[in-house]
This record gives structure tokens, C-alpha cells and sequence, in this order.
């Protein structure tokens, strides 16, 4: 019961400083814009090619964005200590990972969506028919990722060199979630759609594995 | 003194015989002849390397648990071990894999896994440096350890979930796998081998560690007065 | 209100030491502070009274020794207590107004009815022409008076102040004063960090003096009390 | 010493605003500070004292009119005049230690013999058995303490001080009042935001109240500097 | 002259900060390859195309992690103010500048020394024969994202957003370092290797006219 009050009032604030300033988003969809150009510029690959590495492109350049946008997420509470008056105000810490968590997997989610008719146009694939299942695989990725940044900031905020520690620990974590949500991706862009449920069920299973681990030992993350 | 090195003397013992063993007793194989034999030490390299992230797991958890200073210390100890293991594996795979597929290196998931398993304890051992205060570098580093033990079961599942370039399994791999009951026995004589080379490397690294926090507590409390 | 499940709350120091690296902030500790007593913290800069305030918060481990809460509660319940905290740092978010960071910590701690609440407290620091100001823009004495603000939102029973007063104004220091000694007459356990005398020192009804990480002093009586804060007695 | 171009040198303010958004910090803000003063200024919160002072050290620039120094010398000259600054923030690096801090900023302001003076305040400031520990490990009286050092260490003759007492201990006060007094006496031209009187206050020759914005009162008699401070006469 | 001692003097200090705890290197190292392992495993390319994308990969991973580097650049002289105390104590500005300028520089051009061996073997390129073109290359582009980045930090530090704001603003600027560089690097690692002279020049003509604009604008992006 407190547990989720708590939680309530945590995400209010996170959204709040997040989407205080709209930009946030539009930032978020324009570095993943350039990555994907500086990646075409770069390698000049055939259109087949480039057909071929979309999806990879896609979730490649969507993981290199969240590990920057998930950086501040306990960097910003360190600067007024405001991390130890949560500490001391709320009764589960559980909660302020909770709000975290749902405020990014939220933001990543929109920024995904809003992505999706830009990536649509681009590679000439037909997204409507499968819809319902690349918002699935969207959420089980965000998600994933989510749990994992959230976390893994926890860990950096309090290390040496943090601007570039978040993606260090992150990235090699998170490879499991980058290939099977590709692997997802690229079935359902196929000429054949096809659901490939080896994927999907790969990342159900680390988000589930992950958020436990994150509810057994969240509350040491934050310890001082 | 005696013991540790009767102890040295017999694991060296065993790993010599492990190599005699896989060059001259199993038989040769059919289509890769002298070149297979590697595979005594890398696939049982590759496991003892696992046991030994295992073990830093079950350190880890401890750690978090009981907050004492010695499971920290068999954390360090395991993680490098396992990483030596782990070098020693990525290794040899090229070796092998260079007459075998006429490559080094190719990005299918066991070698990436492995590979990105290699990185997530150097990840490992470099957040260690990086954070000062013993205690929260105790924690901090045990809860990232907890974590990133997760891609140890995604190493062995990858050639068991992805068609991979490299080899599916022929121990534990389910039916029409296998191996001929000599190179069997000569492949868990080595593994068994490594597994006492490992558990000997973390004891003395262990102990090596044991020795660095005495000294610092002794100069601290040196300080005190 | 709820959340002060108990207005009567001692805090007892086990011989506590605090290290740091190389460095012993707090060495063997040990003190007993009786419920309703209001505190004085006294010591020279870096004697360690931030460490034993973050100590008695909960906020940071001893390496050696406990902290706990006395009273007539369970383990259980003294964890529910939750000491109101002013610190160096101010604890409130600068990318948040006076008034969203004091409702987002009064739902927090379910201070019934917030809004009336944070309205009243910040009509008394005087903050409520600027309450939807971002507080990065306020001045320091400003965001002192966040600070305040937060930590009296829950009407705590163990309330650790260190140097309240800092960047007060004269007229921020008699406001303060009298809080403190309205908190105090009700019988709210107060420990305080101070340099030298003012009217704020003048609440106290102990006086401890630091003295590199150790207790110098430590005395309920007026003649020694203000020898204490001016070191006249070292 | 050569940094210190001149030692007499005035400070002068001609209506000068200072707009934060849709907020006045400084309204027509007049003053002639003539060399050797000692001001005091002092406010409420939020009053604009610290604003003031970020102007003089032309950290900051007016919305409208100027700030400059006034003396013997080309405009040029005046370029290179340096105020030494003790702001709210500390203004040396956290991940430096305090010897390389004062050394780092000796350098750049060609202090001669930055090794002796550095030796030297760290001596007076009482951090010499820190000197070789990160600013980040110091508590906030030793932290006040270094970034005081900081701003005498190529005794500056335009000295801007924001609260300069906040956090010391009242040994830090006297030693801090003792120096103030020592450049005053050697001519050196001051400006201090203090709250209250203490010390310090005693100090100055001159007294001035800010009251949002604008200058409400400005003495130099006895009689009437307490009661500026005090607020005795508003 | 007294830029130059001023420059001197903050140099240290710079370099002392960045290097006090040598993990510095090591850290930008195991970043880059992890981008590179990122890419490869995703993009899964034949070993061909892998040999024909390995110079752009490096130099892209190479940009990545210094846009993440360059970016505490500013941003730790905000933490307490110390920018505002270098601009009382410096009597030149520029020296600000020229001394973060050389150190990330120093530390771009050792990072990619070090990483070159490893890269050497990775992809089966000689580089002895022509290392000290590459070290030519390696020195203009390293100078080049230095200027760059380091302006740009000193712009992104004020803003809000911090984290993902240096990339974004610097990722666009510097394709033409990225891509002119991957070239001449592509040409020295070719079967019969040659000297790119367009792709050189045009590095150094980058460099010079965006230290000149650094020279002559430098001093506002200090102002407060
Ligand atoms: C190039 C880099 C290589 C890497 C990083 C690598 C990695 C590994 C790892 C981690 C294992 C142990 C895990 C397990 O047993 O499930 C393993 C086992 C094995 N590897 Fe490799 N390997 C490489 C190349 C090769 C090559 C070229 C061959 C043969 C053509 C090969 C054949 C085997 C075999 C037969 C096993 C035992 C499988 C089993 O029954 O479990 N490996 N390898
Ligand atoms: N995070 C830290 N790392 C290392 N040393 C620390 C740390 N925090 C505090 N210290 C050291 O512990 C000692 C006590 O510090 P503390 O902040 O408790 O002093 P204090 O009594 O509050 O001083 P002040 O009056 O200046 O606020 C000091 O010597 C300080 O340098
Ligand atoms: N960066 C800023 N953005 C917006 N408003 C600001 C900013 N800095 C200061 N202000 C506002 O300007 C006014 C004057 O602030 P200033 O810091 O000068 O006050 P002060 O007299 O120093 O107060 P104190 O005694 O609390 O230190 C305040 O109302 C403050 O809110
Ligand atoms: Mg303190
Ligand atoms: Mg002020």
C-alpha cells in the first residue's frame, strides 16, 4: 500500500523533471537519427545491406541513446544529496526504483513508438500488420533495458568516471536483450512476417530474471 | 608452507597428466587429427573458467549477505582466475577455429558471448578500481557480479538455442551427441585437472588478498594511534 | 498526523566508530540522549559532527558500534521513525519548485492533508511569493529555508539539524529559534550541530563538545553549557 | 609582489539592474566605494547582496549600467586587476588536493614563490596536516577554510566576500576577522555580505542595506552601522 | 607569455585530474571495444565485408567514445564554480581552452596508439610500414574532434539536458572528420597501400579553421 503511494508520488516527480522541458524526447530521436547516419555515411553499404542491418541499426543505435539518457536517472540525485532525504523519507526503497523504472521504460517506449513511422518510411517496411506484436517487443526491450540502466546507474552515480562507466557496465549486460529483440524485429519486418517466439520468450525471461534481482537487492544499491 | 606446496606439486601433477593423456591416449580424431586434441584444454578450460564465475557469484551473494570482508576478497580471487581461464579460451578457439573454419574469429553468439563475458569481468575488476571507499567497493562491485553472472548460462545456452558456427555440444547435448568412451574419459580426466588448477589459483590468490587487507588494517589502526 | 508514530524517541550512540579510508572520523562513541532533550553539538571544523548527525539519520553506517532508537516501541516500529534532517546539502531538488519538492515530500511521509501543510510552512519561512519558483534560482538563505521547510513538514519526533542557521537572516534566525523551541517544549528529541553562541544555542539543554572525533565534553549545566560552545573551557 | 597592481583602488556602480527573467535582483543600483573602505552589506534573503558582489568581481554582467574599478591608472590597468572572491560556492576542485589547489591558482596569478605562500596560509588557514588530502574529503568549515585561502593567497587589493564566516568554527572567526582587519589596515578596498552582527561586522567602516534591489540605507556613523545590520531601523 | 605559463600551469592541472587514477585509459579502451563487439555481433557481417567496414567501424566507435569523454570537460568546472574562478585568475581565456585542448588531444592520440596493435591483429592489417602516416592521421583527427568537442562541452555545460546534448551537437559536426579519416585510414590499409592526400588535407584544413574560430570566439562561450 505505501509501497505504491510512495511509488505514485516518485514517478509524478520523475516525469516531472523529465518532461518539464519537452526536449527531452526530440533529443532522444535526433541523436538516434544521427547514429543511424554517421552509420550509413561510414560504411556506405549496399541498399541490400542496409536492408538487411536495419533492424540491427535500429535497436543498436536505441541502445547507445538509452545508456546516455539513463545516466543522470542517480546522478541527478547526488547533486543536492536529495537521494538521502528519499532515504529517509520513504519507507520501501523498492519504491524509488520502481518510479524510476517506470518513468524510463515509459519515455524509452515513446521514444521507440515515435521512431517507428520515421523507420517505416526509411526502409520501405510495412509495420501496421504487426503492430500489436513490435509494441510488445518494444515494451519487453524497453523494459529490459530499463531495469538494467536503472540499476547499473544506481552503481556508477557512486564511481570514478561516470560519464563513461554507465555504458561500460550496461552495453555488454544488455547484448541478450539487443540480438533477440533484433532477431524479433527482423522476423516481423521479413516479407513473410513470422513471430518468432524463441525471441520473445528470451526476453520475457530476462526481464523477469532481472527485475527480481533487482527487487532482492535494490535496496543495497542504495546504501551508503 | 609444506602443505601449500605439496598441494602446488600435486595440481601440477595433474594438469601434466591431463596433457599427456589427451596427446597420447585418446585416440585421434577422423577429420582433424592432431588439431582436435586442443580441445581437451578448451572446452575443459572453458568450463573450469565458468566454475570459477560461479564461484564469485556464490561470493557475491555472500557478500550482500553477510557483509564480511573475506567474501569480498574470494570475489577478486575468482573473477580473476575465471578470467585467466576465460583468456585461455579465447585463446585457443582461435587457434583451432583458424584451420577448422579457415577464420580467426567470427561474430556467431557462443564467440560473441564468450567474448562479451570476457569483457563483463574485466567490467568487473576495472569498477573495482574505480571506486575508493573498501566497503562500498565491496558491495558495489559484488551487486554488479551478481548481475552480470547472468551471460554465464547464455554462454553454455548458445550453441544449445542459436545455430552457431561454432560446434554444438557433445557433453550434456542431448541424443546423437557424444563422444567415443576413451576421448570421454580423458575429456572429464582433464576437466578435473583444470578444475584443481583453478581451485589452487584461488586459494593462493585468495590468500595473496587476505594478506593486502591485513596489511592495510594494520596500517590504518597504525594511523589511529 | 501519522507518521510520528511516537513523539518520545532517545537515540543511544554504542561506542561508534566511523572510518574513512585512512582517516578515523569518529572514535568509540558512546552517548545517550534522553527523549525531549534538545542538544547542542559543538567541535572545532572537522571534528566530526556532520559524521555523527549522518550516523544518527541512518544515512551512513558506523564501522564499528550501533545507533539505535530508545523508547517504548518495537524493533519494528523504530523503523518507522523518521528523524527530520537538516544538512550541509540542501535535499530538495533544484529542478522542482518550493512548493512541488514540499507536497512531493509530504506525500512521501503521508502528512495528511499536504496541501494545507506545505501552504502553512511556507507562509512561515516565508517562501510563499516565490513557491513556484524553481529552487535553483533561490538564493542560499532561501534554499535554507527549503531545507528547514522539508525537514519540519512530518512534525518529526528526532529532529538533526546541522548548522540550521547558516545563511539565515537575522529574522530567519528568530523564526527558527522559536520553531525549534516550540518542537522542543513538545517534547521532540533535537540534536543539533552549532558554532559558537546565539540564540539558537541558547535552546539547548545539553551541550557535547567533539574533539577529533571523540566526546570532550558533555554537560546539562549553564556555567560549563556556554564554556562548552566558546571552547573558554579547552 | 607583483599580481596586486594596486593597492588603492575604488569600486563604483552606476544604476545598475540586474534581471533574472521576469525577476529584479538589482534595481538602479548606485555606488561609490572609495579605496580602503571596509563595507558591510548587508539584507534579507534574497535581497541581492550576493548578486551584487558577482557583479563587482564581473562574474556576472548588469542587465543595465556598470561596474567598474576607479583609481590612478588606464583602463587597461584595470583589466588586470584581480578581486580575490570567497563566494558560496568553494571554488577550488573537489578532486585536487588542497595544497595542489592553491598552488594551481598561485601559478596562474604569478604569485611569487607560490611554494612559501602556499605553505605559509595553509599554515594560518590550520589545514597544514590536510594539506595532501582531495578537497572532496573535508568538511565544510575546511572546505570554507581553503576557499578563503584561495582568494587572499595573491593578496588581492579588491576583496569580495559572500558570508565568509559561514561554517567555520569561532576559532576559523577570529582568525578570519584578524586577516580582514590586516588588509583594511594595508589599504585594501572590502566588500562583505555578512548577516548580523558578529565579529566580523565590527570591521567595517561602512555600512549597506539591500532590500530587493535597491539600496534602502548606507552609513558610515556608529550609531546607525548596528541597526543597518540588525535591522533595527526598518 | 602569460598565456603560455597560464597554459602551462592548468595543463598540469588537467592532466593531473585525468590521470591521477590511470584507469582513464583502460576505461575508453574497453568501451571501444565493446561498440565494436556491439557492431560486429549485430551486424553479423561476412569476413569481407568485415575487413572493408573495420576502418570506419574503428573510427566510429573511436568518435563515440570521445564525444562521451570530451563531455566532463566543462561540466566538472561547474560542479563549485571553478570556471568562474579560473576566468578571475586567468588573465587570458584562450589559456582555459589551449590547456583542455592539449590534454584531450594527448589523451585521444594515446588511447588510439593503444588500441592500434589490437585492431592490427583483429582485422590482419600491417601497420608498421605505414605507422607514421597513421600517426599523421590519428594526430589531425584527434586534434580536430579535440577542438570541436572541447568548444562544444564548454556549450553543452550550460544547457540543460547535459548528457546527451555534447553528442548530438558534436556527432554532426565532426562526419567530415569521421569520414575523411575513415578514408585515408582505408587507403593505408588497403592490399597496396597509398597516401590519401585529399583526406589528409582536408584534416588539416578542419583543424585550422575551427582553431581559428575557437580563437576567436572562445572568450564568449566562458561569459556567464
Ligand atoms: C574462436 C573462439 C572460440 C570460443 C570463444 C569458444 C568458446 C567455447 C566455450 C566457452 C566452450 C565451453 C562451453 C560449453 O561446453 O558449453 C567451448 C566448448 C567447446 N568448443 Fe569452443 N570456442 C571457440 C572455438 C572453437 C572451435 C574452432 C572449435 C572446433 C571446431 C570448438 C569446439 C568446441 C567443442 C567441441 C566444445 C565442447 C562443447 C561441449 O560439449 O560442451 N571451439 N568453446
Ligand atoms: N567522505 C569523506 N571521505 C573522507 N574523509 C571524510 C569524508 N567526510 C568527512 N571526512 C573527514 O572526517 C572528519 C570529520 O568530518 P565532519 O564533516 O564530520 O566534520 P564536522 O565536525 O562536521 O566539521 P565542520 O564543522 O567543518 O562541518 C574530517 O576530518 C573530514 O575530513
Ligand atoms: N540564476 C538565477 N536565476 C533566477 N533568479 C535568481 C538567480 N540567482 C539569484 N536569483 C534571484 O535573485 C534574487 C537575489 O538573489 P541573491 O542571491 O543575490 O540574494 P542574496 O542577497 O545573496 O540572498 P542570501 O542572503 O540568501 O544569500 C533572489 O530573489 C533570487 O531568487
Ligand atoms: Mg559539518
Ligand atoms: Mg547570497
Amino acid at each position: 500500500m505505501s509501497l505504491l503511494s510512495n511509488t505514485g508520488a516518485l514517478l509524478g516527480k520523475e516525469l516531472r523533471t523529465e518532461f518539464r522541458s519537452r526536449e527531452l524526447l526530440t533529443t532522444t530521436i535526433v541523436f538516434i537519427l544521427i547514429v543511424i547516419v554517421l552509420f550509413s555515411f561510414t560504411f556506405d553499404p549496399t541498399s541490400d545491406e542496409s536492408r538487411r542491418f536495419a533492424p540491427g541499426l535500429l535497436w543498436l543505435a536505441f541502445l547507445f541513446a538509452s545508456s546516455l539518457m539513463l545516466q543522470p536517472c542517480f546522478l541527478r540525485e547526488q547533486h543536492n544529496d536529495t537521494l538521502s532525504a528519499l532515504r529517509l523519507s520513504v519507507s520501501d526503497p523498492f519504491a524509488i526504483f520502481l518510479a524510476k523504472l517506470a518513468a524510463n521504460t515509459l519515455f524509452l517506449l515513446l521514444t521507440e513508438l515515435l521512431l517507428l513511422p520515421l523507420f517505416a518510411v526509411m526502409y520501405n517496411v510495412p509495420v501496421v500488420p504487426v503492430l500489436h506484436w513490435l509494441v510488445l517487443v518494444f515494451f519487453l526491450a524497453s523494459f529490459g533495458i530499463s531495469i538494467a540502466g536503472t540499476s547499473l546507474s544506481a552503481i556508477s552515480a557512486q564511481a570514478r568516471m561516470r560519464e563513461l562507466l554507465l555504458p561500460l557496465l550496461m552495453l555488454p549486460l544488455l547484448t541478450p536483450i539487443l540480438v533477440a529483440s533484433t532477431e524479433v524485429t527482423k522476423s516481423l519486418f521479413d516479407r513473410a512476417p513470422f513471430v518468432q517466439w524463441k525471441g520473445i520468450g528470451f526476453l520475457a525471461v530476462f526481464d523477469v530474471v532481472f527485475l527480481t534481482a533487482l527487487w532482492l537487492f535494490g535496496e543495497y544499491l542504495l546504501e551508503e | 608452507m609444506w602443505k601449500r606446496a605439496m598441494t602446488g606439486a600435486i595440481v601440477l601433477f595433474l594438469v601434466g597428466a591431463a596433457a599427456y593423456a589427451s596427446f597420447f591416449i585418446a585416440p585421434e580424431e577422423k577429420t582433424m587429427h592432431v588439431l582436435q586434441r586442443i580441445f581437451y584444454f578448451h572446452a575443459a578450460a572453458a568450463w573450469a573458467g565458468m566454475t570459477a564465475f560461479s564461484v564469485c557469484f556464490v561470493a557475491n551473494l555472500l557478500y550482500v549477505w553477510r557483509r564480511s570482508e573475506k567474501w569480498d576478497s574470494l570475489g577478486v580471487s575468482s573473477a580473476e582466475v575465471g578470467l585467466a581461464f576465460i583468456t585461455v579460451v579465447l585463446i585457443t578457439g582461435p587457434i583451432w577455429a583458424k584451420p577448422a573454419w579457415g577464420i580467426y574469429w567470427t561474430w556467431d553468439a557462443r564467440l560473441t558471448s564468450t567474448f562479451v563475458l570476457w569483457l563483463l569481468y574485466i567490467s568487473y575488476l576495472l569498477l573495482r578500481t574505480l571506486i575508493e571507499e573498501p566497503d562500498r567497493r565491496a558491495l558495489l562491485s559484488a551487486l554488479f557480479g551478481i548481475f552480470s553472472f547472468i551471460d554465464v548460462p547464455i554462454v553454455f545456452g548458445a550453441i544449445r538455442w542459436w545455430r552457431t558456427q561454432h560446434p554444438a555440444p557433445v557433453i550434456m547435448g542431448g541424443p546423437g551427441s557424444g563422444l567415443e568412451p576413451t576421448m570421454r574419459k580423458v575429456f572429464f580426466f582433464s576437466v578435473l585437472a583444470l578444475h584443481a588448477l583453478m581451485v589452487f589459483l584461488i586459494a593462493e590468490r585468495y590468500r595473496l588478498e587476505k594478506l593486502r587487507t591485513d596489511v592495510e588494517v594494520l596500517r590504518r589502526e597504525a594511523e589511529a594511534i | 498526523m501519522t507518521p510520528p508514530a511516537f513523539s518520545l524517541v532517545g537515540l543511544r550512540f554504542e561506542n561508534i566508530d566511523k572510518r574513512y579510508g585512512g582517516l578515523l572520523a569518529l572514535r568509540a562513541v558512546s552517548l545517550t540522549i534522553q527523549p525531549g532533550e534538545c542538544v547542542v553539538l559543538a567541535g572545532r571544523n572537522g571534528s566530526g559532527k556532520t559524521t555523527l548527525l549522518r550516523i544518527a539519520a541512518r544515512l551512513a553506517r558506523p564501522s564499528r558500534g550501533t545507533m539505535s532508537f530508545s523508547g517504548q516501541f518495537s524493533g519494528e516500529e523504530a523503523a518507522a521513525i523518521r528523524p527530520g534532517f537538516v544538512a550541509h546539502a540542501t535535499m530538495v531538488y533544484d529542478e522542482l519548485t518550493a512548493e512541488e519538492n514540499l507536497l512531493l515530500f509530504s506525500r512521501l511521509q503521508n502528512v495528511p492533508q499536504p496541501g494545507n501543510r506545505v501552504e502553512a510552512l511556507l507562509h512561515e519561512v516565508g517562501l510563499s511569493d516565490r513557491r513556484s519558483s524553481l529552487v535553483r534560482t533561490f538564493s542560499r538563505g532561501m534554499r535554507q529555508r527549503v531545507a528547514i521547510a522539508r525537514a519540519l513538514l512530518h512534525e518529526p519526533s528526532v529532529l538533526l539539524l546541522d548548522e540550521p542557521a547558516t545563511g539565515l537572516d537575522p529574522q530567519g534566525v528568530s523564526w527558527l529559534a522559536e520553531a525549534i523551541r516550540r518542537l522542543r517544549d513538545s517534547g521532540r528529541t533535537i540534536l543539533m550541530s552549532l558554532h559558537g553562541e546565539s540564540e539558537i544555542s541558547s535552546l539547548g539543554t545539553r551541550a557535547i563538545r567533539l574533539d577529533a572525533g571523540s566526546v570532550a565534553a558533555d554537560t546539562r549545566t549553564g556555567a560549563t553549557f556556554r564554556s562548552i560552545l566558546t571552547f573558554a573551557d579547552a
